[in-house]
């Protein structure tokens, strides 16, 4: 009685609770071929959202991070288009994420200006250079050993791109709880200040985030461009404003300090239930931005109102028991 | 009945876990300066709180203003009744002018639409600073001014309302004496007003200075209201803290060691040059001084927080390079900010957090991960041997009173067991018993072999604890001297220089009655 | 507003309790799965909202209505590639019969419709060709090279001169189907036109009228010799014309562009858009669904067929790539008499 | 003194100056009259838009709604042109409803960031969502052509006094009005104090809900006013129009030296950051550059803007904290 459930865990909850539904009332929402629809869709945005939302926990944010997963895709799908292996292939991804990250990180970091402004012309400036390499057309061609990342599956059931977004998630939990580096991220959202004064070196850790969530945004554009067989400037770019809502419906504060693995994952969970659900209604795509803006904002009416409550029961409890 | 301005009797406050106030009694006459004393954590902010109506008391209460029943539901109803609040931590606008803070909150009430007269409003403010004989330049953004030129804006604000009771939450905490003195004649001018002043301040003397009448809260509960010439002093720490406290100059000549800690040269642009100092095994080094006379600056230049600074410093005979505060205590070098808010401590992190953050790094586990149990027995070691109250390591920073979180930020840093530690301003708003605690800590650190440089602005402090005394004037080094042969007097001609001469005599007269009443 | 929404689900407007369909309709449109008895033909454009994507849309209805079949019309709200292949899966879950997709980006939907094909679904495109050897059918509204070089020539006519400076401004530099007939254009430039300069890139209007009046002023402003501009990407002609307009230079600078007859009416008139080509996208809709029922009943189409309401079709030789018709030029006499 | 205060307003102006000069080498019509009215006429919509982003902004909050708010008074506008008479009636009722819808909807979100107290970008990340959802639900994305606009409302767009367009003599209004509210009444300070100390402002009395409330609100009624002057400048309606169109907006904003942090920002530094995002624009057309190296140039620029900004500004801070160091005697 007395264990009040955490934010995350409602939210998980209310996960529960749409997919229930869904199932309910959603014909072939709970049919095998769309659950493993669902496997395949979520790891994608998870991921991205993951990253933004390390970002979030700093006070920060990153507008350029479906660009950086773009540019991403870009470097690996040249890769593989100019005859090289897979695994180079990803690798020059992943270091084409990172040089984008730790561009973002120096400014942020070293210059000291707002992660906002820093990324919102980033965003524009990374666009532009897939522009200028790409000429806006797609690259597509990869060998079909590529396409097993984002379609194969292991042991023939589970997707093998869930499996790598479960490895991040854990991965992302237990840096960000158990790690020296996770410690200063929350400590730093909080209060960058005072943790330049008790030593820590801020740039550093602020530098790792951008590079963590620019890793996060690579991984997520090699499941992509294998799923979809192509690369094109604007890969996953609709995964941008639905990353930063995922992170603050997950509990993320906006400002800084706090954040955890499990919100984020289970508001991206919500989120695919009721963009899959409405789908197989056959609700009007645009519904659907509507609904998802309104759960953004009950669930935190919601929230609101329970803290409210609680803390008022907080409050009246010690009087009464004294 | 209508001698008092203010009646407030079975006062409570319950915060989650705490009782921050239990039956408390504070009555003001009108025209009196009516001093409010406790230790840290007493419960004196959250009462000025409840008085402002921005906490809401617990029922059952009695709050009267002028002889009626004070229905505050919000600050601005105090306001308009006709109370002026200077809280601890400032309520000040960094982005507006000198005018408009001192004006803002008169209008509160009227509609929004209202057009602003800039004249009368430069007026006003111009008439109240010129009573606290200040000049400042009313266009002036306040982000520009020193806290010190902050503190008295907010005065200034208060004088502007008109106000019948004015309250003072520490106002001298970081004000220099010639300010300080200032503010005594403003006091006293209100006095002859009409006007109550309620005034917080943990140092004692001062108190005497401009009290009638004391109210001594302890632990969240009213103690009593004494006149100020049926009590003492050591009566009144007594009564703080239901036991005796001894404060006195250090009289002991310590014997000095080795050469620790060595600066030479130190130079940086617009802040300090040539600095020389020296600190050996065993001696506390005080550095005292004006505020904004660069001690600050100087310590985070060490610290590195400060880039670009010209010079050399030896530790244990090792040269020093240090570019960052990372580097600083990696080397062994550990600095107490003065803001501790803001600086010492992540407030909305809990004491765990806070405690272990310079040394997480030593807390990992084979894995390299945080162990959560050194961790744990780590924090609560400190919690006990510095008595941070609640001894709760999870709470989170900003629900413990001044006091205690300034302990947290010392036991953040003895954790590190550094090699130097630099305490700025280590006292700042911190009650009597505490203060004595950190004076003790701060002793048995140097007889453990950490080299100690306080800065301080407070000299009974500075002559109590230090043994060596370097004076800082804008920028430079203008003396040093044994604490044993130390004089007043001689230390704030130092800090005065030739800055002294116009000024001499304000400054003066507060030492003078500090030295009749030691 | 709910008949709407059920509208796409299935057959129907109000006025289509023709067929039975419609009566069991509010409830079988969930289900819509081929188990109903009814064909299930889902039609997924690059993006709904857009004008003309609702064109198409009418179209596809329409004929759902027409020829007693469910049509499910759904894309994503963005042309990203990404969330059209969601959507697709999402159709797959729902167990279409036939799957016609105008891809956003082809490659990215290859792997999607190779899925739909394993579970037995005919899978086709229209309007932008996927993969050819992955769909069953690929329904073309022209042939591309023939559309690009047709709005050259038009354009040309329109200037009325072979030698001249020109502009080409397109929605987005990477739309794929945009760049084929800009490729087509700049051919027939090059082979039959030489004197033609054409003076920058093409420009990038985020598909949006006003950004492409914008960059038009500017273009006018940078080249004040300009003597034409082919604007691709149905919202630029309407936003270069209304630079040419606002300026007065309808004599100087001719405007040729893909754009629906209603919206260019009023640039059409005065001159500021010379002629507006393309084909009609209410057919086109038509078209996919009427081949997607073919396709489902194990038919296929043949050259010169005659499709009702529609007209006659070309099929190439592949067998499997079908062409409407030729672009159809709208112009100041024509254009009152279309309704899209 | 004075310079230094306006500091972060100076660093823009002189990005501007720059890109000018260059320009004007580069392009002979750059430094006409015609086309700097042309740019600011272009950029009316986001300029005004921008105006009550400042406000937001310096309340330390943001606005990610402002298009798609925009576009539902557009797509309100577009409907109500069936009803009106086609006299000067229609314009001045148009004048009347559209900002009053705006304000409605700001007043939305208003609600949310004041009462519930959920953070502004995610409100207005949640109304984004909604407001345009909700409109392409409605319209499908269908486009209003200018055949259907009463007659009335076409010559008010084509108004011109003095040679200028009578979009810039609004937008010029708007600016003028704003920047008055801002320096002169007593809700502009309010504004101002609420960004520059939070805490204090409950303190001094001033109601912080009705602040927030106000600068929603306002921001809704500018949208409406941002509504007519697209309609105008484009005669058609969109649904997709805006599109995409905040981030610009707040980037203008942040350009022209408003503080993400709030209490900092100004009504000629938001103009400002407006007219270099316009002449980028404007300039990478007359300055021929290609067009797959626009966007690299654009970040390039403001990335470097932006940091150049900071630096600045940094480097003032520490003089201002400097004493004065006595010499040597
Ligand atoms: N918002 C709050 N929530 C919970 N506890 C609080 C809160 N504010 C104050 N307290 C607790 O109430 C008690 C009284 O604190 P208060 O700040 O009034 O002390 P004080 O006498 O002003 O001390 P100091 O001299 O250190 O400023 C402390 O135990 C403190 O931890
Ligand atoms: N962030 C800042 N903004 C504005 N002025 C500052 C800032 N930091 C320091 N100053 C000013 O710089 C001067 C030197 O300050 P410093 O803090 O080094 O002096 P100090 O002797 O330690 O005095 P204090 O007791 O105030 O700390 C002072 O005038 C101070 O007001
Ligand atoms: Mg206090
Ligand atoms: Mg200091």
């Amino acid at each position: 009685m007395n264990a009040k459930l955490s934010k995350e865990s409602i939210l998980g909850l209310i996960a529960i609770g749409i997919f229930v539904g869904m199932s309910l009332f959603t014909p072939r929402f709970f049919s095998s071929s769309n659950l493993s629809n669902m496997m395949f869709q979520l790891p994608e945005f998870g991921l991205i959202a993951l990253g933004m939302m390390v970002v979030i926990i700093t006070g920060g944010i990153d507008l350029s991070i479906t660009y950086i997963a773009a540019f991403s895709g870009v470097g690996a799908a040249l890769m593989m288009t100019n005859g090289f292996g897979i695994l180079p292939a990803i690798i020059v991804g992943i270091l084409f994420a990172l040089a984008c990250g730790a561009f973002n990180g120096i400014v942020v970091s070293r210059i000291g200006v707002p992660p906002i402004l820093v990324t919102l012309g980033t965003m524009v400036l990374f666009e532009g250079v897939i522009l200028a390499i790409t000429s806006g057309n797609a690259i597509s061609g990869f060998p079909d050993a590529y396409s097993l990342i984002g379609n194969g599956y292991y042991m023939g059931i589970i997707p093998l791109s869930l499996l790598i977004l479960l490895f991040f998630i854990i991965l992302t939990g237990i840096l960000l709880n158990k790690s020296t580096w996770g410690r200063r991220v929350y400590m730093y959202g909080s209060n960058d200040t005072a943790t330049l004064f008790s030593g820590v070196k801020n740039s550093k850790v602020l530098m790792k985030v951008y590079l963590y969530a620019s890793l996060l945004a690579a991984v997520s554009a090699i499941i992509m461009t294998s799923r979809y067989n192509s690369v094109k400037v604007d890969l996953g770019s609709s995964y941008l404003l639905q990353s930063v809502a995922a992170a603050v419906l997950g509990g993320t504060n906006i400002h800084g300090g706090y954040g955890k693995v499990m919100g984020t994952i289970y508001a991206v969970l919500i989120f695919q239930f009721i963009r899959n659900g409405l789908n197989l209604m056959g609700a009007h795509s645009s519904l659907v931005d509507v609904v998802i803006g309104a759960i953004l904002i009950v669930v935190l009416t919601f929230n609101f109102f329970s803290d409210k409550f609680s803390r008022k029961k907080a409050e009246n409890t010690p009087e009464k028991a004294a | 009945m209508s001698e008092y301005i203010l009646e407030m009797e079975h006062i409570s406050k319950t915060f989650p876990g705490v009782k921050a106030l239990d039956n408390v009694e504070l009555k003001v006459q009108k025209g009196e300066v009516h001093a409010l004393i406790g230790e840290n954590g007493a419960g004196k902010s959250t009462l000025i709180k409840v008085l402002a109506g921005i906490h809401g008391a617990d029922e059952g209460g009695k709050y009267l203003f002028e002889g009626e029943k004070a229905d505050i539901q919000e600050p601005m109803d105090a306001t308009l009744k006709g109370m002026s609040i200077i809280y601890q931590d400032l309520s000040l606008f960094p982005n507006l002018s000198v005018a408009e803070n001192i004006y803002i909150g008169r209008d509160s009430k009227k509609k929004p639409w209202t057009k602003i007269n800039w004249k009368s409003m430069k007026k006003l403010a111009n008439k109240a600073l010129a009573e606290l004989d200040m000049d400042i330049d009313l266009n002036k953004k306040v982000e520009l001014l020193s806290i010190a030129q902050q503190q008295m804006i907010e005065i200034a604000r208060a004088l502007a309302f008109d106000s019948k009771l004015i309250v003072m939450d520490e106002p001298t905490s970081s004000l220099s004496s010639g300010e300080v003195e200032k503010l005594y004649n403003v006091i006293d001018k209100l006095k002859e007003r009409g006007i109550s002043v309620i005034f917080i301040s943990h140092k004692l003397k001062e108190l005497f200075r401009v009290s009638d009448r004391f109210t001594v809260l302890r632990d969240g509960q009213y103690v009593g209201t004494y006149d100020v010439n049926e009590i003492d002093e050591q009566g009144l720490i007594k009564k703080m803290v239901g036991r005796e406290v001894v404060y006195e100059t250090n009289k002991e000549k310590a014997e000095t060691g080795e050469k620790l800690f060595e600066i030479s040269s130190f130079s940086k642009e617009g802040n300090f040059k040539d600095i020389d100092l020296t600190l050996h095994r065993g001696e506390i080094l005080a550095i005292t001084g004006l505020v904004g006379s660069g001690r600050t600056e100087l310590a985070q230049s060490i610290f590195g927080i400060t880039k670009n600074v010209q010079g050399e410093m030896w530790l244990k005979g090792e040269e020093l390079k240090i570019s960052s505060s990372e580097d600083a205590v990696k080397k062994g070098i550990a600095y107490v900010p003065e803001a501790r808010q803001t600086q010492g401590l992540v407030l909305e992190q809990s004491v765990i957090n806070n405690m272990t953050l310079p040394i997480i790094d030593t807390l990992r586990n084979k894995l390299k991960l945080i162990d959560r149990n050194v961790e744990k027995n780590l924090t609560d070691q400190y919690i006990k041997s510095l008595d941070v109250r609640p001894a709760i390591p999870e709470l989170t920073a900003d629900k413990l009173s001044g006091g205690n979180q300034q302990k947290v930020v010392i036991g953040k840093w003895l954790s590190a067991q550094p090699k130097l530690l630099i305490i700025d301003e280590p006292t700042n708003g911190i009650d009597i018993g505490a203060k004595t605690e950190i004076h003790k800590l701060l002793r048995r650190m140097v007889n453990e072999g950490i080299g100690v440089i306080m800065i301080s602005s407070e000299l009974p402090e500075v002559l109590s604890v230090s043994d060596r005394i370097l004076v800082m004037s804008r920028g430079r080094i203008a003396g040093e001297m044994n604490t044993v042969d130390a004089d007043q007097e001689e230390i704030m001609k130092l800090a005065l220089d030739n800055e002294g001469i116009e000024s001499g005599n304000d400054t003066k007269t507060p030492n003078g009655t500090h030295h009749q009443e030691v | 507003v709910s008949e709407e929404s059920a509208g796409s689900g299935n057959s129907g407007s109000s006025d289509g309790e023709t067929s039975g369909s419609s009566g069991e309709g509010e409830s079988s449109s969930g289900e819509s799965g081929s188990d109903d008895g009814n064909t299930d033909i889902a039609v997924v454009p690059k993006l709904v909202g857009i004008p003309y994507f609702n064109a198409s849309e009418t179209g596809a209805e329409q004929a759902g209505e027409d020829l007693g079949v469910n049509v499910e019309y759904t894309g994503p709200t963005e042309a990203d590639a990404a969330a059209q292949v969601k959507v697709i899966e999402d159709l797959i879950s729902q167990g279409m019969d036939t799957i016609a997709v105008a891809p956003n980006d082809p490659a990215s939907v290859e792997p999607v419709l190779k899925k739909a094909k394993e579970q037995g679904i005919n899978v086709m495109d229209w309007d932008t060709p996927a993969d050819k050897e992955l769909v069953d059918l690929s329904v073309k509204q022209v042939d591309d090279e023939e559309f690009g070089r047709h709005m050259a020539e038009k354009l040309v006519e329109a200037m009325g001169t072979e030698d001249g400076k020109i502009a080409i401004l397109t929605g987005g530099l990477s739309a794929a189907n945009l760049n084929l007939w800009i490729e087509a254009a700049k051919k027939e430039f090059n082979e039959n036109y030489p004197n033609i300069e054409i003076v920058s890139e093409k420009i990038p209007t985020e598909e949006k009228q006003q950004v492409a009046y914008q960059k038009t002023l500017d273009l006018l402003k940078s080249y004040p010799d300009l003597d034409g501009v082919l604007a691709v990407s149905t919202p630029a002609p309407l936003g270069a014309a209304q630079a040419v307009q606002e300026q007065g230079v309808q004599d100087e600078v001719s405007v040729v562009g893909s754009a629906l007859p209603t919206d260019s009416e009023p640039f059409l008139e005065d001159g500021s858009l010379d002629t507006a080509v393309l084909w009609n996208p209410k057919k086109l809709g038509y078209l996919t669904v009427a081949l997607g029922k073919m396709l489902a009943e194990g038919e296929m189409p043949e050259d010169g067929q005659q499709i009702e309401n529609v007209g006659e079709i070309t099929v190439k030789d592949d067998g499997k790539t079908v062409i409407m018709g030729p672009p159809q030029d709208f112009t100041k006499e024509n254009a009152s008499d279309f309704d899209f | 003194m004075k310079l230094l205060l306006k500091q972060k307003e100076f660093s823009v102006l002189a990005i501007i100056l720059i890109i000018t000069v260059i320009l004007s080498f580069v392009s002979p019509v750059f430094l006409t009259v015609q086309n700097w009215l042309d740019i600011i006429e272009g950029n009316t919509v986001i300029g005004i838009l921008a105006i009550g982003m400042t406000l937001i902004i310096i309340t330390s909050d943001i606005d990610v709604s402002v298009a798609a708010l925009t576009t539902a008074v557009t797509v309100s506008i577009g409907y109500l042109f069936q009803f009106l008479p086609d006299n000067w009636s229609s314009v001045v009722l148009i004048f009347l409803i559209a900002p009053l819808i705006g304000m409605l909807l700001g007043a939305f979100n208003g609600l949310l960031v004041s009462r519930i107290k959920i953070p502004a970008i995610v409100v207005t990340l949640g109304t984004l969502n909604i407001f345009s959802g909700l409109v392409l639900y409605i319209t499908n994305g269908n486009y209003i052509n200018s055949t259907n606009f009463p007659d009335s409302f076409l010559a008010f767009s084509n108004i011109e006094m003095a040679g200028i367009p009578i979009l810039i003599y609004l937008f010029a209004l708007v600016a003028f009005g704003t920047w008055f509210i801002l320096k002169y009444t007593l809700i502009g300070r309010s504004v101002l104090a609420i960004g520059g100390n939070a805490q204090s402002s409950v303190r001094v009395g001033i109601n912080f809900e009705k602040v927030k409330m106000f600068v929603f609100s306002y921001m809704g009624f500018l949208g409406g006013i941002a509504a007519i002057a697209q309609t105008s400048y484009t005669s058609a309606i969109d649904p997709n129009g805006l599109a995409g169109m905040e981030l610009t907006v707040i980037a203008a904003v942040v350009l022209g030296g408003a503080n993400i942090h709030g209490g900092r920002g100004s009504i000629p530094g938001t103009l400002l950051g407006v007219l270099l995002l316009a002449i980028m624009q404007n300039g990478m057309i007359l300055a021929r550059i290609d067009v797959f190296w626009q966007n690299v140039v654009t970040g390039a620029i403001i990335v470097i803007a932006v940091s150049y900004d900071e630096i600045n500004h940094r480097r003032n801070q520490e003089k201002l904290s400097n004493i004065d160091v006595k010499e040597a005697s």
